[in-house]
Formats: C-alpha cells, structure tokens, sequence
C-alpha cells in the first residue's frame, strides 16, 4: 500500500473543509476515481480543474500510488 | 527570464526598472519593450472592494509560469520575459500582475505580452477571495 | 493624458513611476496599464549604427500626437494616456518612444496602446537620419 | 500681394537645398500648385506627405494667403 497525496483549493477547499488528504491505493486509480473515493463517492463536477504532480491533466488520466493529485475550481489570478 | 510571486507590494516600474539593468548584455539589441500592468481596484461588479486575498498552489503556480515563459519564449522572436505576481493579502491601487516582453520589433513584443497575461490569467492556479463591506468575503468566480 | 517631446535622454520607468502619481485620484479606478517603449537599436537592415538624429516638424508634431491620444480616448474605454517621444540626437540603447494606456479592463488597455504606437509611427511627422561606420549619413526610408 | 509659407523636412529638404521659402500669391492655389510654383513646374511626387496648417491635407486642397504649406517625406518616428 501507497498514499495518493490529494489536495483543494480556493472555494472547493471551503466547500469541502479540508486542504489536504491522503488516499491509500496499492494500484493505478483514474482521476475522477480519486476524486470520487475522497469525495463520499459524488463524481467529479465538470468544473473542477485537474492537476497530477503539478501539471494539468484529464479526468480519465492515471494516477500512480505517490502522485500529487489537486483539485481546484477555474482560475482567476491576474 | 524571471518568474516571481511576492507576497509584499511592488511598483512595476521601478522593478521593470530595476530588471532591465540586468539585461545590459541585451543593450542596443532590443528595440522594443511591451509591458501590462494588472492593478486592484476598488470596486467589482458593481461592489465596492476593501482587500482581496490571492490564493495559489505553491510549487504548481511558479511551475506553470515558468513554462508559459519558456512557451512564449520560444513561440514569439522575443529576447526575454518578465512575470511578477502577488500572492496573500492584497488592497486596492497595489499592483496585482506584472508582465513583459523584449523584442526586437514590436509586433512580437506585443503578441507575447498579450499571450502571457491571458495564459496566466485563464490557466495560471490563483484564486482570488474578495473582502467587501462589512467583512462579507466572496471568492471571485470567473475572469473577464 | 500627456504629449511629450524630449531632446534629452529619459529613463522610461522612471518616467511612469512619475506621472503614475499624478493619476493619484484614478487610484483604485484603473485596473490595466499597457505601455509600449521603443529603443534605439545599434544595428539596422543589416548595418551598425552608431546614432541617429530625430528631426520634427514643431508644431504639428505636438498637435498630430495632442490628436491622436484625444481620438485613443474617445475610441477607447481608458481613462488616460502617455506619449513621449526623444528628438534630436539619440544613441544606441537610448529610449526612442514611450507610449501608455490607462484602462479599467486589459483588452482596451492593449487597444489603445497598440493604437497609439502604429499611429504614431505611421503618420506623425519624425524622420530618422542614421549614421553608420565611417560617419555616413542615411535617411531611414521607411517604418517596419 | 499676401505670402503663403511652404516648409520641407527631413531628406526632401537636403534634396531640394532648402528648408522654407516664400510664396507670394494673391489669390488661393492648390497644394499641387504650391509645390510647382516653388519647385521649378516639376509635378508633386506621389509619395511625398502635405500639410497645410500643421494638418495632413490631399494634393488638391487649396491654399489661401497666409496659409503655411508643408512637403516631406513617408515618416519614420517612433
């Protein structure tokens, strides 16, 4: 068994109540899959922006035991 | 090339200033500058602003700026690029973003300039949180 | 809104670090500034160039530039513009033009400014004399 | 008699070995007539820029007594 590091930012991070989790997975697990495990099992609102080790990536990419996975809503910096 | 948050407030041109000396090399070469500038102001759909906070994913923001920067750099004929922006505790007339672009004409100058700051402002992780009157705080949701 | 001719060397962010504070009242109101900076470079269709003269025509060069930055205002939403622009004698990596926009929002910011310098360079009276190695002396024939 | 004030800049002004002269005329003329008076019956040059009062004008404006003409060629500012 690995960890998946997930986090959430901005007001997802609000919505949801927490910054930061750790999901323990001894295989490859899709985004919308992490997602959907730390998320009582809700799928991935279209919205949501997607990011594995720091680069955006898609819902269906994988993501390996260790991975960074962050969730956050659409950017506004600028 | 440089990319930079800051968490303290800065005047672009005396930063812009400041950059350009390190550029010496590049003196005589460069004929034209394009700059943007991003300010906070004082009022947003149709609320007035007291202070905004600026969210970021730290390690992910500077990786993508760096990567926009290398992008532009090798997308547009330009000599060099310049991102600074704030992060944390922010209040209105502070600058919020700067960008620019050194080319040799002015054409690419300005594509590039234009490129960073809609690049960062549509993909680049920040997030503004915005306090109005009476402490109400709102995350703002989309950018013009 | 300002229109300038210099015979002297300026540094451009100096410049508008010092105008900025003129536009005290606009703080909080401008959220976007663009500001083009055109620079002599040492080398010109090929040949080294080792200064330039900048003749006007006094009067209507000021006028045409008085013109030009009243239509920039009126044809976009911006709250104010900068025009500076060297005559006379001028030396490699020496600031050539600065032009600026003020605006709420970006989008009319770039306009403006992309406006003003085009404008500028293809209709306000400034001829460009270069003069190369050897002190041979040519009229730059046309604006890229 | 009244004078009408022609100008040139820049490479027209070496070419022509002059920067002002003046014109005496008692009635209107043409910008184009302008430039033959004082250049010798030779035809305005398609490329070369007028203005008259410090404003960009066409070929065929006219010209009163008083008025200050200016010739010079294709810019280069900026």
């Amino acid at each position: 068994m690995m960890t998946i590091t997930v986090k959430f930012f901005a007001s997802l991070r609000e919505q949801l109540g927490k910054s930061e989790t750790l999901l323990s997975t001894s295989k490859p697990l899709t985004v919308s899959q992490v997602w959907s495990q730390v998320c009582d099992n809700i799928s991935l609102p279209a919205h949501i922006l997607t990011a594995v080790n720091m680069e955006y990536v898609e819902a269906n990419t994988l993501v390996n035991p260790g991975d960074e996975v962050a969730f956050f809503p659409p950017v506004t910096g600028g | 090339m440089k990319v930079e948050l800051t968490s303290q407030p800065f005047n672009p041109w005396t930063t812009l200033q400041a950059y350009e000396t390190t550029l010496s090399a590049q003196i005589g070469k460069y004929g034209a500058v394009t700059t943007f500038t991003g300010t906070m102001r004082d009022f947003n759909q149709g609320e007035d602003v007291q202070a905004m906070y600026l969210e970021h994913y730290p390690g992910m923001t500077e990786k993508y700026l760096q990567q926009l920067s290398h992008t532009a750099l090798q997308r547009w004929d330009i000599l060099d690029t310049l991102v600074i922006h704030r992060v944390g505790e922010i209040h209105p007339g502070e600058t919020i973003v700067l960008v620019a672009a050194w080319a040799s004409h002015r054409a690419p100058a300005f594509e590039a300039c234009r490129y960073l700051i809609e690049e960062l402002k549509h993909r680049a992780p920040f997030w503004k949180r915005e306090t109005l009157g009476g402490e109400k705080m709102r995350w703002v949701e989309s950018n013009g």
